[in-house]
C-alpha cells in the first residue's frame, strides 16, 4: 500500500476513565506505542467506536504530555454515549490530529485572558496546559472558567489546585447560581468577565463554550475594548471527515475542520455567519 | 453502554435438561454489555432471587436479564425482586427458554442455540430498557351512574349500598325508563310498577344517591378514578324545593301535546311530570310548547302553584363534578315500523308497536285500561302479533334478535285474553326464542292454555277493509297463504340502540358496535366493563335485554365500580406510548386509531423565525393508554413509541436474534 | 413556444388578482414559464408584476400544494391553483392537518393532462421548436416541418392515467370541468407484473430499484410524506441503512409505498421527480389496487371527509393472508 | 497512436476491454441512460449526450465501504478494504471530464489527498468521446468547454461515419488500445473532425460573478430564490461536480463495516449538530449554501467555477430550479436594481 | 440475490422470526411448551403487547438480516385484548402481505396466524408448517443483507 487512506483510523486503547460530571467523561487513550500522533494545542481528532461510528473532539491534554491523548466528553448522542460506555483496556479507533491548532508562536510575550464554559475547556486545557510547560514564553495568565453547577465544572482538583499555583496566574471560578458549600463567584461568565474587567493591553483572549456563552463573551470582550484580532474562539460545526472534503463545516470557502477550528474575531468576522 | 447481569434457571431438569447451561452461560458473557453471569437450580426460589439482588449489587448491574420459564409466568416475581435490590423493576428482561425452547425441543443441540438466540434478544432489548413508572391514580369516591331505567336505578342503589355516593343522572323528568311503561312483567306477570316504584323510590330517598333528573351529560374528560364530568341541568322552570307534586299546575294548564310516555297515543299539558308514579313528582314546563314562553301570555300555572314554585327566569345549569367510576344505563328505543310499508304502520289507528299496545292494558293509560281499538274504542276479537319486525332481518333492519319480543308477545297475548276473553291471538313468527328461567313454559302456556295461534311464517301485507285489517301471509311450515282479518295489529319493532347512543359514546369516550349499541370490553370475559377504564355498562344500552338480565348485569357493573372506588389509588399501565413532540407532525392519525381515546392533540409554541408559530401535536394520555401499540404503527414517522416495547427494543431483538454466530 | 389558450390565463390572472390585489390573500401560488417552452415553475406572486408572469399550459405540472406546507407559515392566507391532482394533494394534507382550510382559497383548474416533454422529442424525431394545440391534437413543429398528433400520445403517463382531472375540492372553480376520465390502463403494469413468478418479479425490481440514488426526491415531492421527519433519516432507531445495499433500496422503497397505503392519491409526482424514472407509481397502485379490492373503493384526495382505510376497519374485513 | 474500429464490432472491443476491469460505459437502463458495468447483452448507448447521473460515482462511488472490523471483548481489529481493481471508463462526455478534473482539485491536489479517490483515479482508464450534438440543456459554450476535447483523459474518441476513431493520449491509454490488439484496425490516417458544438445560449455573465458575491451573502435574492426548492437533493446528486459525502459504520457486536456514501448540503440532516443547532435550519441557507459553493466558494479557492454546464441540474430538478437561473438571478436584474 | 446463500443448502436450517402478540398467540406458545408439544427451534418468538404493535419494518428487518420467514400471529379477530388491534392488523399486514409478494416475495415466507392462548396444538402445528413450508423453499437470498453476517 503506497500510503493511507486519511479515514482509516489507527487502534487506540483506552488507559482510564474520570467521571467528570455526570454527563461528561475524561478518557486517557494510548496508540500502539506511545502517542498516536503528535499535535499542538487546539487540535482535535476523530474517536471511533464500533460498531457505533466516529465523532470529532478536542485533545485536551497538552502536546507536552507525552504519555497519552486525553479527551473530555459529553454525552450527547450515538458516539459520545458509546464512548461513555468504554471500559479501561478497551480499543478504540482513533485519527487525526486534525485542525489548526491555536497560534502558539503569535501569542508569545502576550498576558493571556482564558475564558471558558463547560465542556468549553475542554480544547483550551490543552493549551493552558502547554502554556505553563512554556510559562517563560507567556505574560500573566488568567482563566476564567464557569459551568451551571459545582458539579458541572471540570478537571476540578488540576483547576483550583495545579492552575491556581502556578506562577502569575489567577483563576476565576463561577457557576450558574448559589449552591451550598460555594464560596466562589455566582453569575454567568460574561458578567463575570465584565465585572472582572480586564484590559485589553498586551493581552490576547481565548474563549470556547456554548454557543451562547460565546455570543456574550465577545460583547463584553468588546465593551472592555478588546479588539477583533485580540480575541480567539473555537468553532463547533457537524464533521465527518475532518479533512476539508464532506462538505459540512465550511464557513463559505474556509473549512472549519481544516482552517479551524480556531479562528480569531477578525477571521470569523470575515466570513458568512452560518455556525 | 449498560452493566447487564445474565442469570439462567435449570429449573431442575425442566431446563437444564435440554440447554447446555454452561455453553448459555458462557455465550452470555460476550453479549455486548454483560458483566456477569450466573446460573442457579431455582432460581424463582427465595434463594435464587437473593443470588439476583445481591449480584446487583456485587456488581453493580443496571440490567438484568433472567433465562427462565416465561413472563406470564414469573416476570413479576422477578421483577419485584429487583425493585427489592434497589433496581427499576423494569429494566428486568426475561427470556423465556422454558416453555418457548427447553420444553418444545428434545436435544440439547437444538435447545441451547436457540435458548442463546433467545437470551441474546432479551438482553439486547434490556440493554434499551428504560426505568418506567406506572402511575398511580387518585380516586375520587363518587360514581356517577347515566340513564335512570331500571338498570340505572339498580346500579346506583347497589353502589349507595356499598357506601358510595352515587350520582343518578336521568334525561327525562323522571327516572323509570322503559319499565315504567310497561304493564306486567313476564314470566312471572307481576305488576311493573308495583315492583319498580317502590325501587324508584328507594333511590329517590337514598341518602347516598343523588337523582338529578331532567339533566344530560355535557362533558366527560379525565380517566379511571377522575372522571370530570360537566352535566347539564335543563330548566325545569320550577323550584323543586317549593313544589309539593300537588298537580294543581298541570291539571290547570289548557295547552296540550302529545305525551311521549304514552307513545303519542294521548296528551299530556304543557306543565307536566310524564306519568302519575314519577320520581321525582315534580313537573317540567315543556318551554317548545308553553303558552307563555312562545306568546308571552297564560301563566296560568304560576297564579295557581300554592307554593309559587313556577319560576319562569329559571337557566339552564351547568355542574361540574369528579367520578372515580360511571355505569352508563342509558337503555333502548324501538324501531320506527314505518319503514316497512307492507305493515302499513302509521297509516291505520289500529296498528301499533308492542310497546303502544302494552300501555293499553295500563290503567293510567290512554284507553284507561281497556284494550280497545283507538280507532272505534271496540275490543278487538282478533289480534295478529307480528314477531321479528325489523329484528333478524339483513336486508332491511337489525341483523340481531331483539332477545325480549317473543317473550312480551305471548305477556300481551295472554294479557289481552284475560282482558278481553273473546278475543283471539295469532302470531306470526319466525322462530319462537324462549331462553331464560321459566320462559318456554310461559310461552307454552300462551299457545296452549291462552288459545294463541303461532304461525309460523311472514306477512306480505297489510291493508284496511270495511272495518278490519286484512293480514295476508304465508305459513312457511305448510307453504298455504293466509289471510287473517284482524281488529288489530301489533308489531314487535325491534329494540335499537338510543339514536343518540353514538354522540353519548363519543362524548363519554366509549365505542359502539355497528348497531350503535355500547361495547363491552370483551364479548365474554368482560361483559360490564368497556374499553375504557372506569366505564362500565348496564341494561339494554349495551344490547336488547330483558328486565332480570338488566338487573343482573346493573349488579354486576356496581360491583366493578365498587370495586374501584375502594381502592385507594389505581396503578396504571407502565408500558404507554409517549409522543415525541419534536419529531409529531400532528397528522393525529394516532388518534384516530387508539381505542382508548388516549391521544388528544395539544397545541405547541414554536420559535420560527423572529416570531413563534403554533404546531399541533399528538399527546398520550398515560392514564387512558393501555399500551396496546396500535398508535406506533400508524405513525409513518416512528414518533410516537411505545415504552417497553419501542421500536428500537423490537429491532434489537429482531437484530439479535438474526445473529447467527 | 407552446401556445395555449390565452383566455384562460386571462381568467385566471382576473380572478386571482381580484383576490391578491383585493387583499383577501397575500400570495398566489401558480406557475411561471421555466427557460425552456417546455417547463414551468412554480410562481410565488405577491404583486401585480408577478402576475404577469403566470401561466397556464400544458406545462404546468408541478403539484404546488406541497408548497403550502411552509407557505402558510408566512402567511395568513394564501391562494393556490390546483389541477385534479393538486386539490386531492391538497385535502390530503388536510387529513394529515397540515394544512388549515380556511388559510386557503383554492382555485380550481380542471387539467387536459399534462405534455411530456419525452414524447414530444420522441413524435417529432427532434426537439420540436414549439408545439400549437388544437382540440384534442397538437402541432409540433421543428426545422424539419410540421406534425400533427394526438395529445393523448404526447401526454405524461400519469395524466393519461389520471382517472379525475376536475379538482375535488375549489372554492373557485376557473375554467370548464373535464369530467372523469377512462383509465382502463392504470392497473395493467401491475396486472402484468402480478402475473410473473415471484423471482422474476424480484429481479424485476431489483433491477429497477438498483438505479436508486436513494436521494429521497420521490418523498419530497409526495404530497403524503409531510412527515417532519422521515423514518429513513431517523438515527434512533435506525430504520433505514444508508448504503446503496439492494437491501437497503428494499426497505425505503417498500415503506414508503407502504406508507401510501391508503393515502397515496396517485399524482405521480413521486416518479416524475426521480431523477432516473424508477417506476414507483407501480408499487403506490399495487396497493391502492390491493386495499380497493379488499376494503372496498377507496380514492384518496377525493373527499377530505372519508375515512382512510387504514384507519378504520369492520369486524368482518376480509384478510389477505391464508387465514381468515 | 490512433486507431479505429466499426460501430458494429463494438460489443467485441468491449468484451476485450472488460478483462482489464470491470468496463463502464453508457447503458440504455429502461427510460434513462447510466454508466453501467458492461456485461454480455448489454445495451450500450453511445448516442446520448449527457448520462442522467454523471460518471462521478467511478471515483467517488454512490457507496465505498473502506474498512471492516471486528471485535473480539475488548479488542478491536481494523481490516482495511482490499485494493482498488483497475476499471475502464468508455464514452464519457467532455464536459463530465472537466468536471473530474474540479474533483480532483479538491480530492488529490488539495491536502491531505483523499487516497480512496485517488488510487480509483489512477487504476481508471478513461475513454473520452467527443460531443457530436448537444441536447438542448447543454449549456457548456458558457464555460469554454471544448466538445472535442477533453482534459486528462487516456483515450479520446470520436464517432465516425460508423466507425469509432481512437486515439492514445497518454501511457495508459496506448496499454488500452494495445489490449484490443488486432480487433482495432490503424487510425493513423483518420484526422478527428473538427466539432463546433453550439450549446443553449442563455447568455451567462460569469466573468466578476465569484468576485461579486462576496460580499452578497445576505442579498435579497436568495430570499425568493430558494422558495420553489423542495430540498430534494437531486440537483446534486446529477451535478458532477458536487462531492460531498457521509460516514456511517454498519455492524453488530462482533464487527462490522465503516463506508461513506454521497450526501447533499440540500438535506436538512446535513449539518444539524447534537443539541439540534443547525447553522443551516432551512431551504434558503441550503440553497444559497449549494449556489454560493459553486459560485463563490470553490472559485475562491480553486479559481473556477464549480459548474461544466452539463445541464443535469436543468434537466432534472422536479421543479425546474437551476443553476441557470440562479446565475441569472444574481448576475442579471438583481445587481442593476442594487 | 446472495449467491453463497443458495450454494450450500445441505446444511441450512432456516429462520423463523415470529411476532406473538403477549395475550393470545405467546401464551398459546407457553401452552404448546406446558402440554410439552414439539415444534422445530427455527421459529424464534418475539414478544409484542399485541398484533397492532407489529410493523411492517420490522418483518422487513428481519428479512435484511437474514430470516427466511417471518411468522405473525395474533388473538383471533373479534378476541383482542385491547378489542380493535387485531382489526388493524389484519388490514394492515393485509395490504404490507400483498406488498412483500408484490416485490417478488414468496406467499410463505410472511405470514399472519391468529392463535388464541387455549391453542397450543395450534402454536405448535403453525410453527411446524412454517418451518416445512420455509424449508421446501430454501434460504431467502431476497433484501438479506449480506453484510450482516460478513464479519463475526
Ligand atoms: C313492549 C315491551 C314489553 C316488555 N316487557 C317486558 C317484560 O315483561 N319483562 C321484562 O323483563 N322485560 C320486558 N321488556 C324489556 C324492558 O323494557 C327492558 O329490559 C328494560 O326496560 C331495560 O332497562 P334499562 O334500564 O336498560 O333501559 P331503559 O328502560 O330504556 O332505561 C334507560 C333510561 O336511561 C335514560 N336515558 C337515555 N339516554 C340518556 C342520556 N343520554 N342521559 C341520561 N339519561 C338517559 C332514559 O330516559 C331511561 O330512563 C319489554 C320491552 C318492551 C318493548
Ligand atoms: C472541532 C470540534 C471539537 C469538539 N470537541 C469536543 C470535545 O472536546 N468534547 C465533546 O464532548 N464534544 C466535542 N465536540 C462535539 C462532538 O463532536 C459532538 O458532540 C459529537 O460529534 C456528537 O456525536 P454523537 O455521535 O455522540 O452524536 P450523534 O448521535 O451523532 O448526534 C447527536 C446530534 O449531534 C449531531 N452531530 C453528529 N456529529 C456531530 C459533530 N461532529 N458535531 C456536532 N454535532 C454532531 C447530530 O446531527 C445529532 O443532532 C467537538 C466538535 C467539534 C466540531
Ligand atoms: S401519527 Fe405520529 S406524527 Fe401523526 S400525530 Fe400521531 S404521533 Fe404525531
Ligand atoms: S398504545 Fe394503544 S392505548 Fe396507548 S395511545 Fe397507543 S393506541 Fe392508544
Ligand atoms: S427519487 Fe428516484 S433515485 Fe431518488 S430516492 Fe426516489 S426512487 Fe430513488
Ligand atoms: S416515507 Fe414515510 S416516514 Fe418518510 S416522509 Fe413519507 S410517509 Fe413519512
Ligand atoms: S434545486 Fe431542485 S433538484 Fe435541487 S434540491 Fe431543490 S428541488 Fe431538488
Ligand atoms: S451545476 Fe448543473 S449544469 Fe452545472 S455541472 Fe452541476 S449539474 Fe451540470
Amino acid at each position: 500500500m503506497s500510503s493511507v487512506n486519511v479515514l482509516l483510523p489507527q487502534q487506540a486503547t483506552i488507559l482510564d476513565i474520570t467521571e467528570e460530571t455526570p454527563d461528561i467523561k475524561t478518557l486517557r487513550v494510548v496508540g500502539k506505542e506511545g502517542l498516536p500522533f503528535d499535535f499542538m494545542p487546539g487540535q482535535c481528532a476523530m474517536l471511533s467506536i464500533p460498531p457505533v461510528g466516529e465523532a470529532i473532539f478536542s485533545i485536551t491534554s497538552s502536546p507536552t504530555c507525552r504519555e497519552c491523548l486525553e479527551f473530555s466528553i459529553k454525552d450527547v448522542g450515538k458516539v459520545s454515549s458509546a464512548l461513555h460506555s468504554v471500559v479501561p483496556g478497551q480499543q478504540i479507533g482513533i485519527r487525526g490530529p486534525y485542525g489548526n491548532g491555536f497560534p502558539v508562536d503569535e501569542m508569545k510575550g502576550k498576558d493571556l485572558l482564558f475564558i471558558g464554559g463547560g465542556i468549553g475547556l475542554a480544547p483550551l486545557r490543552s493549551l493552558i496546559g502547554y502554556c505553563f510547560a512554556h510559562r517563560e514564553d507567556y505574560g500573566k495568565i488568567d482563566i476564567v472558567y464557569g459551568a451551571r453547577s459545582p458539579a458541572d465544572l471540570i478537571r476540578k482538583s488540576e483547576v483550583q489546585e495545579s492552575w491556581a499555583e502556578e506562577p502569575n496566574t489567577d483563576v476565576h471560578l463561577t457557576v450558574d447560581a448559589e449552591f451550598p458549600g460555594w464560596d466562589k463567584n455566582v453569575g454567568f461568565v460574561p458578567t463575570y468577565v465584565s465585572d472582572l474587567g480586564f484590559k485589553p493591553e498586551n493581552k490576547i483572549a481565548i474563549t470556547c463554550g456554548p454557543p451562547i456563552m460565546i455570543k456574550f463573551v465577545l460583547q463584553a470582550l468588546e465593551k472592555l475594548n478588546f479588539t477583533p484580532d485580540q480575541v480567539i474562539t473555537t468553532l463547533e460545526m457537524r464533521m465527518k471527515c475532518g479533512v476539508g472534503k464532506c462538505g459540512r463545516c465550511n464557513l463559505g470557502p474556509v473549512y472549519v475542520c481544516k482552517d479551524g477550528p480556531v479562528f480569531t474575531l477578525e477571521e470569523l468576522n470575515a466570513l458568512p455567519a452560518e455556525y | 453502554m449498560p452493566r447487564t447481569g445474565v442469570f439462567i434457571c435449570h429449573c431442575g431438569s425442566n431446563i437444564a435438561g435440554t440447554v447446555d447451561i454452561d455453553q448459555a452461560l458462557e455465550a452470555s458473557r460476550n453479549f455486548p454489555g454483560v458483566v456477569h453471569a450466573d446460573e442457579y437450580r431455582y432460581l424463582c426460589s427465595e434463594v435464587g432471587q437473593d443470588i439476583i439482588k445481591k449480584a446487583i449489587e456485587e456488581y453493580n448491574l443496571d440490567r438484568v436479564v433472567v433465562g427462565t420459564c416465561s413472563p406470564r409466568m414469573h416476570e413479576n416475581t422477578f421483577r419485584k425482586a429487583a425493585a427489592e435490590a434497589g433496581l427499576n423493576p423494569y429494566l428486568l428482561e426475561v427470556a423465556n427458554i422454558r416453555e418457548h425452547c427447553s420444553w418444545v425441543h428434545k436435544d440439547m443441540e437444538v435447545g441451547t442455540p436457540k435458548a442463546i438466540a433467545l437470551l441474546r434478544a432479551a438482553a439486547a432489548k434490556a440493554a434499551l430498557n428504560d426505568p418506567l413508572e406506572a402511575p398511580e391514580l387518585d380516586v375520587e369516591k363518587r360514581a356517577l351512574v347515566i340513564g335512570g331505567g331500571i338498570a340505572g336505578i339498580q346500579a346506583a342503589l347497589d353502589i349507595a349500598e356499598a357506601g358510595y355516593i352515587v350520582d343518578l343522572v336521568e334525561k327525562d323528568p323522571s327516572i323509570g325508563g322503559r319499565m315504567a311503561q310497561l304493564e306486567k312483567t313476564f314470566p312471572t306477570l307481576d305488576c311493573s310498577a308495583c315492583i319498580l316504584t317502590p325501587k324508584m323510590v328507594e333511590a329517590a330517598q337514598h341518602p347516598n344517591i343523588n337523582l338529578m333528573t331532567y339533566c344530560e351529560i355535557d362533558e366527560v374528560k379525565g380517566f379511571v378514578g377522575q372522571f370530570d364530568v360537566t352535566i347539564k341541568q335543563k330548566a325545569r322552570y320550577v323550584d323543586p324545593v317549593k313544589c309539593t307534586g300537588c298537580g294543581i299546575c298541570w291539571e290547570k294548564c289548557p295547552s296540550k301535546t302529545p305525551s311521549e310516555f304514552e307513545m303519542g297515543m294521548t296528551k299530556r299539558k304543557s306543565i307536566y311530570v310524564p306519568f302519575p308514579q314519577a320520581v321525582p313528582m315534580i313537573p317540567v314546563i315543556d318551554r317548545e310548547r308553553c303558552l307563555y314562553f312562545k306568546k308571552g301570555r297564560c301563566q296560568i300555572c304560576e297564579k295557581e302553584c300554592p307554593p309559587q314554585a313556577i319560576d319562569y327566569e329559571q337557566q339552564d345549569e351547568y355542574i361540574e363534578r369528579r367520578y372515580g367510576a360511571i355505569v352508563v344505563a342509558t337503555g333502548y328505543d324501538q324501531l320506527d315500523p314505518s319503514v316497512y310499508g307492507e305493515y302499513g304502520y302509521g297509516q291505520h289507528p289500529d296498528i301499533l308497536t308492542g310497546l303502544e299496545f302494552e300501555r293499553l292494558f295500563n290503567a293510567s293509560g290512554p284507553t284507561g285500561g281497556k284494550v280497545v281499538r283507538l280507532s272505534d274504542g271496540k275490543p278487538p276479537k282478533k289480534v295478529v302479533f307480528i314477531q321479528c319486525v325489523g329484528s333478524r332481518d339483513k336486508a332491511r333492519g337489525m341483523n340481531y334478535c331483539s332477545k325480549i319480543c317473543c317473550m312480551f308477545t305471548a305477556k300481551q297475548a295472554i294479557l289481552l285474553k284475560e282482558k278481553v276473553p273473546e278475543a283471539k291471538s295469532y302470531v306470526f313468527y319466525i322462530d319462537v326464542r324462549t331462553a331464560g328461567k321459566g320462559y318456554e313454559e310461559f310461552q307454552r302456556r300462551a299457545a296452549e292454555e291462552y288459545d294463541v295461534a303461532y304461525m309460523r311464517g311472514q306477512v306480505g301485507k297489510i291493508f284496511p277493509e270495511d272495518d278490519y285489517l286484512v293480514v295476508r301471509g304465508v305459513d312457511s311450515l305448510s307453504g298455504r297463504n293466509i289471510e287473517i282479518k284482524a281488529d288489530m295489529v301489533v308489531l314487535a319493532a325491534a329494540s335499537i340502540a338510543r339514536h343518540d347512543a353514538p354522540d353519548l359514546g363519543r362524548l363519554i369516550g366509549i365505542n359502539s358496535d355497528s348497531y350503535h349499541f355500547f361495547n363491552e370490553a370483551h364479548p365474554k370475559l368482560k361483559p360490564v366493563e368497556t374499553h375504557t377504564a372506569g366505564i362500565f355498562i348496564a341494561g339494554a344500552c349495551q344490547a336488547p335485554k330483558d328486565i332480570p338480565d338488566s338487573v343482573a348485569q346493573a349488579s354486576a357493573a356496581a360491583v366493578k365500580a365498587v370495586g374501584l372506588l375502594s381502592k385507594e389509588k389505581l396503578l396504571g399501565e407502565a408500558c404507554t406510548a409517549e409522543v415525541d413532540h419534536s419529531q409529531c407532525s400532528g397528522c393525529l392519525n394516532c388518534e384516530a386509531i387508539c381505542p382508548y381515546t388516549a391521544i388528544t392533540p395539544v397545541e405547541l409554541e414554536e420559535r420560527y423565525k423572529d416570531g413563534t408559530l403554533q404546531r399541533t401535536v399528538a399527546e398520550v394520555n398515560p392514564a387512558l393508554c393501555q399500551g396496546c401499540g396500535s398508535c406506533t404503527v400508524t405513525c409513518r414517522s416512528g414518533s410516537i413509541n411505545l415504552k417497553g416495547f419501542s421500536n428500537e427494543q423490537i429491532l434489537a431483538e429482531v437484530d439479535a436474534i438474526c445473529l447467527q454466530r | 413556444m407552446a401556445e395555449r389558450n390565452l383566455d384562460s390565463v386571462k381568467k385566471i390572472r382576473e380572478a386571482v388578482s381580484q383576490d391578491l390585489l383585493g387583499g383577501r390573500i397575500s400570495q398566489v401560488l401558480g406557475w411561471e414559464k421555466g427557460h425552456y417552452w417546455w417547463q414551468s415553475r412554480p410562481l410565488f406572486a405577491r404583486s401585480e408584476a408577478d402576475l404577469e408572469k403566470l401561466t397556464w399550459d400544458s406545462f404546468c405540472v408541478i403539484n404546488l400544494s406541497r408548497y403550502l406546507l411552509e407557505e402558510l407559515k408566512d402567511h395568513e392566507k394564501v391562494g393556490v391553483l390546483v389541477k385534479g391532482c393538486d386539490a386531492r394533494a391538497f385535502n390530503r394534507l388536510l387529513q394529515d392537518n397540515m394544512v388549515k382550510r380556511e388559510q386557503v382559497i383554492l382555485y380550481g383548474l380542471p387539467c387536459p393532462g399534462m405534455l411530456d416533454y419525452n414524447r414530444l422529442c420522441e413524435e417529432a424525431g427532434a426537439v420540436p421548436d414549439g408545439i400549437v394545440e388544437n382540440n384534442g391534437t397538437v402541432v409540433l413543429k421543428t426545422d424539419g416541418g410540421e406534425k400533427e398528433v394526438q395529445r393523448e400520445d404526447i401526454m405524461l403517463d400519469k395524466c393519461r392515467e389520471c382517472v379525475y382531472p376536475d379538482p375535488a375540492a375549489y372554492d373557485q372553480m376557473l375554467l370548464s370541468p373535464q369530467g372523469e376520465r377512462e383509465a382502463a390502463e392504470r392497473f395493467k403494469p401491475v396486472e402484468e407484473l402480478e402475473e410473473l413468478p415471484a423471482d422474476e418479479r424480484f429481479a424485476y425490481w431489483e433491477k429497477e430499484l438498483s438505479r436508486c440514488l436513494r436521494c429521497y426526491a420521490c418523498r419530497q415531492a409526495c404530497p403524503f410524506c409531510s412527515c417532519r421527519e422521515c423514518f429513513v433519516e431517523q438515527e434512533n432507531p435506525r430504520w433505514q441503512g444508508r448504503a446503496y445495499q439492494p437491501s437497503e433500496n428494499f426497505m425505503f422503497h417498500l415503506v414508503r409505498a407502504y406508507h401510501g397505503t391508503g393515502r397515496c392519491i396517485d399524482c405521480g409526482e413521486c416518479e416524475r421527480s426521480c431523477p432516473v424514472d424508477i417506476p414507483l407509481q407501480e408499487l403506490n397502485r399495487k396497493l391502492i389496487k390491493d386495499i380497493n379490492e379488499l376494503y372496498g373503493d377507496y380514492e384518496a384526495g377525493l373527499d377530505a371527509e372519508a375515512e382512510p382505510p387504514l384507519l378504520t376497519y369492520r369486524p368482518d374485513d376480509p384478510a389477505a393472508f391464508s387465514e381468515k | 497512436m490512433k486507431k479505429i474500429i466499426a460501430r458494429e464490432k463494438l460489443p467485441e472491443l468491449w468484451k476485450s476491454l472488460s478483462e482489464l476491469g470491470p468496463l463502464f460505459l453508457p447503458v440504455q437502463e429502461g427510460p434513462v441512460v447510466l454508466f453501467q458495468p458492461w456485461q454480455e447483452g448489454a445495451e450500450t448507448n453511445l448516442d446520448t449526450t449527457n448520462t442522467a447521473v454523471p460518471p462521478k460515482d467511478l471515483f467517488l462511488p454512490r457507496e465505498e465501504t473502506y474498512m471492516q472490523y471486528r471485535c473480539k471483548g475488548k479488542e478491536l481489529e481494523v481490516i482495511p478494504a482490499e485494493e482498488v481493481k483497475p476499471a475502464v471508463l468508455f464514452g464519457v462526455h467532455p464536459c463530465d471530464l472537466y468536471a473530474v478534473e474540479m474533483l480532483d482539485k479538491v480530492y488529490m491536489e488539495q491536502d491531505p489527498p483523499d487516497e480512496l479517490y485517488k488510487k480509483r483515479r489512477e487504476n481508471t482508464t478513461i475513454v473520452a468521446l467527443s460531443c457530436a450534438s448537444p441536447d438542448p440543456f447543454c449549456f457548456c459554450n458558457d464555460f469554454d468547454v471544448n466538445p472535442a476535447e477533453a482534459p486528462g483523459t487516456d483515450v479520446m474518441a470520436q464517432l465516425k461515419n460508423g466507425s469509432v476513431l481512437l486515439e492514445a493520449k497518454t501511457d495508459k491509454g496506448k496499454a488500452l488500445l494495445e489490449q484490443a490488439g488486432d480487433l482495432l484496425e490503424d487510425g493513423s490516417g483518420e484526422e478527428f473532425a473538427r466539432r463546433e458544438v453550439k450549446t443553449a445560449d442563455f447568455n451567462l455573465k460569469l466573468d466578476g460573478l465569484p468576485e461579486d458575491l462576496k460580499n452578497r451573502f445576505e442579498d435579497p435574492v436568495w430570499d425568493e430564490l430558494f422558495k420553489s426548492c423542495l430540498g430534494c437533493g437531486v440537483c446534486t446528486y446529477v451535478c458532477p461536480t458536487c462531492y460531498c459525502f457521509d460516514v456511517e459504520d454498519f455492524g453488530h457486536e462482533a464487527g462490522g463495516e465503516r463506508f461513506r456514501c454521497w450526501d447533499s448540503c440540500m438535506y436538512g440532516h446535513f449539518t444539524e449538530m447534537a443539541g439540534g443547532h443547525n447553522p443551516r435550519p432551512g431551504r434558503k441557507e441550503r440553497v444559497r449554501q449549494r449556489f454560493m459553493h459553486k459560485l463563490r466558494y470553490y472559485p475562491e479557492t480553486f479559481g473556477q467555477i464549480a459548474c461544466v454546464g452539463c445541464g443535469r441540474c436543468l434537466r432534472s430538478c422536479p421543479v425546474n430550479l437551476d443553476i441557470v437561473q440562479a446565475i441569472q438571478a444574481l448576475g442579471g436584474e438583481t445587481v442593476e436594481q442594487r | 440475490m446472495s449467491a453463497a446463500l443458495n450454494d450450500n443448502t445441505a446444511g441450512w436450517e432456516p429462520l423463523i422470526v415470529s411476532f406473538c402478540c403477549n395475550w393470545c398467540s405467546y401464551a398459546g406458545g407457553d401452552l404448546a411448551g406446558t402440554s410439552r408439544m414439539t415444534y422445530p427451534a427455527n421459529v424464534k418468538v418475539i414478544r409484542v403487547p399485541c398484533s397492532g404493535r407489529i410493523n411492517p419494518m420490522f418483518v422487513l428487518r428481519a428479512f435484511q438480516r437474514g430470516a427466511d420467514g417471518v411468522l405473525v400471529a395474533g388473538c383471533h379477530p373479534g378476541d383482542c385484548h385491547y378489542t380493535s388491534g387485531n382489526y388493524q392488523s389484519r388490514r394492515r399486514l393485509s395490504a404490507f402481505k400483498r406488498l412483500v409478494e408484490f416485490a417478488g416475495f414468496e406467499p410463505e415466507r410472511f405470514e399472519v396466524r391468529w392463535i388464541s392462548s387455549s391453542e397450543g396444538d395450534k402454536f405448535a402445528e403453525e410453527m411446524t408448517e412454517m418451518t416445512e413450508k420455509i424449508k421446501a423453499l430454501g434460504p431467502n437470498g431476497k433484501m438479506r443483507d449480506a453484510r450482516w453476517q460478513s464479519v463475526i
